[in-house]
């Protein structure tokens, strides 16, 4: 009982931080109906320095780490990513009545990796004093690329069996790289780039990390506007998919907190580290995934699987981590 | 001095803007205009300035004039049928008359 | 396999697009597209690129492509009467050919 | 004779901080036919910034500040943004020859607020030590939306009397929740509900207030380009709208100190909040109000009352701010 | 209600904009539309959103609607043979159905 | 040997600094077919603070710098823009098969300067602790416009031989007026005057000069991008182009160094000043020189100067900054 308020303390004093409260705070000015608009390059810009600060700070990082510190870690993303597809594949797609491609493209984003939610789980993490290893967040693209490649497979054995057309079916290796020149994960890839092999440090220290916080207060803001306004387009859709965007987070999220539990006990991961994985895991991707479903799944419909990743999946995402921190505090740390 | 040629406008999402420029380029047309935009449309709202998570589903308009007609539809028919087929996007021609001919291969 | 069209145009400043939008929901059309720019009138200079003071003045062209020639015109009409009396603002209609007809229900 | 120089010696002093310097230097670029432009999206960016931080500053000043220390000055803002409307309508609208819906017009966007002006009134202050109730900014809707009420049910009893189109009369709560609505009072709300309701003090104490200062310098560059720029509007408005214009904020301002003077000697108001108050009243609305008007008071010219608040009313503002902190430090510090 | 009108469109590089917009003032027209853009042609490609480093090799649309061709013509004339004659653009005239004719002086 | 290896050790820690790495960033980004993009108005708005920053920089030193501590060094700069566009004229120009035109606008470009390789010039030192009088980005439109006024003069006398059209012959003082009305310089002069006439300090310690360094690398990621993406149009231009485009800026950096040394022993010029007019005179204009050329040669193709200037000019002058830098540390520090 103690134990419960304790816990109940703990969550609910996150829900103060400032995070979490521009998110909110972006939900009610639209459902408000507020005029309030951020501009298209300003967003981007935002995103750009987000993912080059991430980027950058996992390099420096990996420069001092060993190759087997991080090999168990990113196996386990993987893993998650593939499993969270496939259970999505199996949890919604053998209902009666569901398009198999809408199910599929669904639990593809479920599985992949949002950028704004692993930002907001860095930035909470450290308002808190929870430390993790510094390269974690270089394991973003080892869930994101495999959760998506498995629902683009899964989409084409549907079509196969559907005797849909197969002879347009893409290589696998072609939608690796096409996914890896999309400008989000370039930008990841530049920064890791830039932190492992060049000295980066001065305009980290002065620039990107400095900027990092207040860059993502403004994002927490488009987050919520966007959530909001794509509700409307879940109307039309089975309530499975709400099922599914509420619960999939937690679920996904407490895999792999279970995992990260794991290596924890096994190679002593950080307790900030298996939040980290947590996040990411119940993450579910808004920005970089959908375009590269898009063009290749291009009978399911978006108005799916985009509302249930925006609408659902990214704040109930956002707002367990507090979740996974209340949980990693109370059994991992001494 | 105008001489009669056809202006033929494309609206897709951006993430079908390099197969588009592709199939133009393949046309053997030597330019075209693109001009950003949003709009509404079956598959709900794509703001025009405004913040939008991903970038790719923003709108473009090609615009593309050119002098041969049947050029122009066959270039539309293969839009339509290869590249929009599953896609949102739109396709329309009108008569217009140009200037500086010359700059016009097709 | 074009087959006719028109494609109404419609200038206004940022402030009046809710209602324009609202005015084109209620004639059952189920698409547009926007466009932002700039413009000099009687009302002197809107920056299409620059910042200027006031966001709501800024210039946004709509493009309305439908079938319907009769309702191009009652939204022309409407637009003039009701919102544009007392406001700035452009209409005009071009004559188009469509491919994917079957996208327009108007 | 000495006070008289002492005065002029403040004054001039001011017109070396980078505020004003960047104000004017925006006029003489446009003045020089530059070409230099600041980009839409940056401008808005600068806008959102400023409104959230004078927001959320205020915000959290008010969850330790007592009802009734805000309720008099509340009351003060409200009635001189009535006070100023009505005011104008008396002194520009009772002249021969000009139309009603104008000095109406006119009247309502004086009595509104500008927030660069407010924000440009914080900056100098703080950079002169001269201090204030940090909510005193919160006091800025008070004052902008009764004034633009008004504004509007003069317009609306003038077009009655003139025996025009009564039936799409607006309800003035329509009007109010329209206006709260607009990109910039929604920003300030929002930021002042996250000062009130949440902790934002790592991101504002990181972001919002680091880069305050800078962000404001460039939006004086815009107020100065702007405000030479419509200059040319002006020409074919009657010369009563330059007087006005020019005038206005002075004996505004000098209202707005009037009645701070009054609530320092009997509340203690401190001489910053004296010196805002005065600001706010002085100010005429440049980026909010204008569209309000339009839609409400379609009738009115754009050209005079937003050419007379843009090229004279703000300009004139910000240069008399350096007269309210000069008045303030010779008659209410000790 | 519509009337029969003409609109004429430009195609340039911003750095020509002041002097395109020099000669439709010189031209009496009262008023005209920009719109921002991008556009590939014999020059190469010009991005229409992204990063380009001179800003004034930008692409810009002019829309500009007038009722007497006459001088829509002349106007393109004018346009081609002395602004354009070295540099990169299009001209182009289009028919199109105007409202409120009240707002054309030409 | 041992001054050699001392040499190459000394060039290559600068390759591991930020500027350098994202310029190589970039460039790897475009030749992987990344779609990363940088919104237009937030290069527009990188521009635009370096600009007032160097600018407000510059015209703050020159509050405290002796005239004639600068006349030297700005006459040093004049010249070395007007030798390098008639050193190119005579090197290019005279080679058959080559028009007159496209070789003289392209030295044109490389007299006049690049603000992108001033900045990272002016970072770079700063890491290094190399010190220069901080007026000496001052310098810049004193070699900029004059080299850019050769080239046109020379066109303007090319197509009076060729028997062209003079009628339409530009004055020159217009076309000075018309360069300095340009959005880049317009804001390097307003920089300079306000640095010069007021006292932005405050505003400068605590946002231009705090974020120059940072949003340089983003100006580096693009000019990096655009260099790759312009090559692909030096394909059909002749292959002195791309010679002259990759040693003009080594001859042109090294004249640069050795006016700047002669002025070091003359007047004491430091080490760090006389790197900044190497770099200068190194780089070659790709933001604001480009357009005026457009206009006033318009006979001469822009695929030739652009992108010789853009693809290989900057590139070399950005990689060539370490060069000066470690012949100054060798031959004139002590
Ligand atoms: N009738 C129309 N007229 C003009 N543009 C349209 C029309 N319908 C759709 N569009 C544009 O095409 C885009 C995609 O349409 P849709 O696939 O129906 O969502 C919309 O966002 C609009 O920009
Ligand atoms: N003749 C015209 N052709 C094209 N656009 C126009 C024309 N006249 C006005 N416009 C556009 O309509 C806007 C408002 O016009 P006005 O109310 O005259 O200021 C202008 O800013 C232009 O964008
Ligand atoms: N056939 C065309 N249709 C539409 N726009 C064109 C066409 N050709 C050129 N343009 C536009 O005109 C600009 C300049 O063309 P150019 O001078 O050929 O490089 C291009 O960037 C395009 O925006
Ligand atoms: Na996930
Ligand atoms: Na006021
Ligand atoms: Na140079």
């Amino acid at each position: 009982m103690a134990l419960a308020l304790d816990f109940l303390a703990l969550l609910l004093a996150q829900f103060q931080k400032p995070t979490l409260a521009f998110l909110a705070g972006g939900m009610v000015l639209a459902a408000l109906g507020s005029r309030l608009e951020i501009p298209d390059p300003i967003y981007q810009f935002i995103v750009l320095v987000l993912l080059l600060k991430i980027g950058m700070g996992a390099g420096m990082a990996l420069r001092e780490a060993q190759i087997t510190d991080i090999a168990l870690p990113a196996l386990a993303a993987a893993a998650l990513g593939v499993v969270i597809v496939l259970l999505g594949q199996v949890t919604i797609g053998l209902m009666p009545g569901l398009r198999a491609s809408d199910s599929i493209a669904t639990a593809g984003l479920f599985g992949a990796v949002s950028v704004s939610t692993l930002a907001a789980g860095m930035v909470i993490l450290e308002e808190d004093g929870l430390g993790y290893e510094s390269w974690v967040p270089a394991l973003y693209p080892f869930m994101d690329i495999p959760a998506l490649l498995c629902a683009i497979v899964l989409a084409q054995m549907a079509r196969a069996r559907a005797g849909g057309p197969t002879g347009a079916r893409p290589r696998l290796l072609r939608l690796v790289i096409d996914s890896l020149r999309g400008g989000a994960l370039s930008a990841l890839m530049l920064g890791l780039l830039l932190g492992l092999l060049t000295r980066p440090d001065p305009v980290f220290d002065t620039f990107y990390e400095p900027l990092f916080r207040g860059l993502l207060s403004l994002l927490m803001l488009v987050m919520g506007m966007e959530a909001y306004a794509r509700l409307s387009e879940l109307r039309g859709v089975a309530h499975l998919y709400a099922v599914y965007g509420v619960l999939g987070p937690l679920v996904h999220g407490a895999l792999g907190f279970g995992l990260g539990w794991g290596l924890h006990l096994l190679t002593g991961f950080s307790p900030g580290g298996v939040v980290l994985l947590a996040v990411m895991a119940a993450s579910s991707s808004d920005v970089s995934g959908p375009p590269t479903l898009r063009i290749a799944v291009p009978e399911a419909n978006p108005a799916v699987y985009i509302g249930t990743s925006t609408s659902l999946g990214t704040p109930i995402a956002l707002l367990s981590i507090p979740l996974w921190m209340t949980l990693a505090e109370m059994l991992l740390t001494p | 001095m105008p001489s009669p040629a056809h202006k033929l406008t494309i609206i897709i999402e951006r993430l079908l803007k390099p197969q588009v420029e592709a199939l133009l380029s393949e046309a053997g047309l030597d330019g075209w205009s693109i001009f950003p935009g949003g709009g509404r449309g079956t598959h709900g709202v794509h703001r025009a300035q405004a913040a939008q998570l991903v970038r790719e589903f923003a709108i473009v308009k090609f615009e593309v004039v050119l002098r041969d007609r049947a050029k122009a539809e066959a270039i539309a028919e293969r839009l339509t049928q290869e590249i929009l087929a599953q896609q949102s996007g739109l396709v329309w021609l009108e008569e217009v008359a140009i200037w500086r001919t010359g700059k016009f291969r097709s």
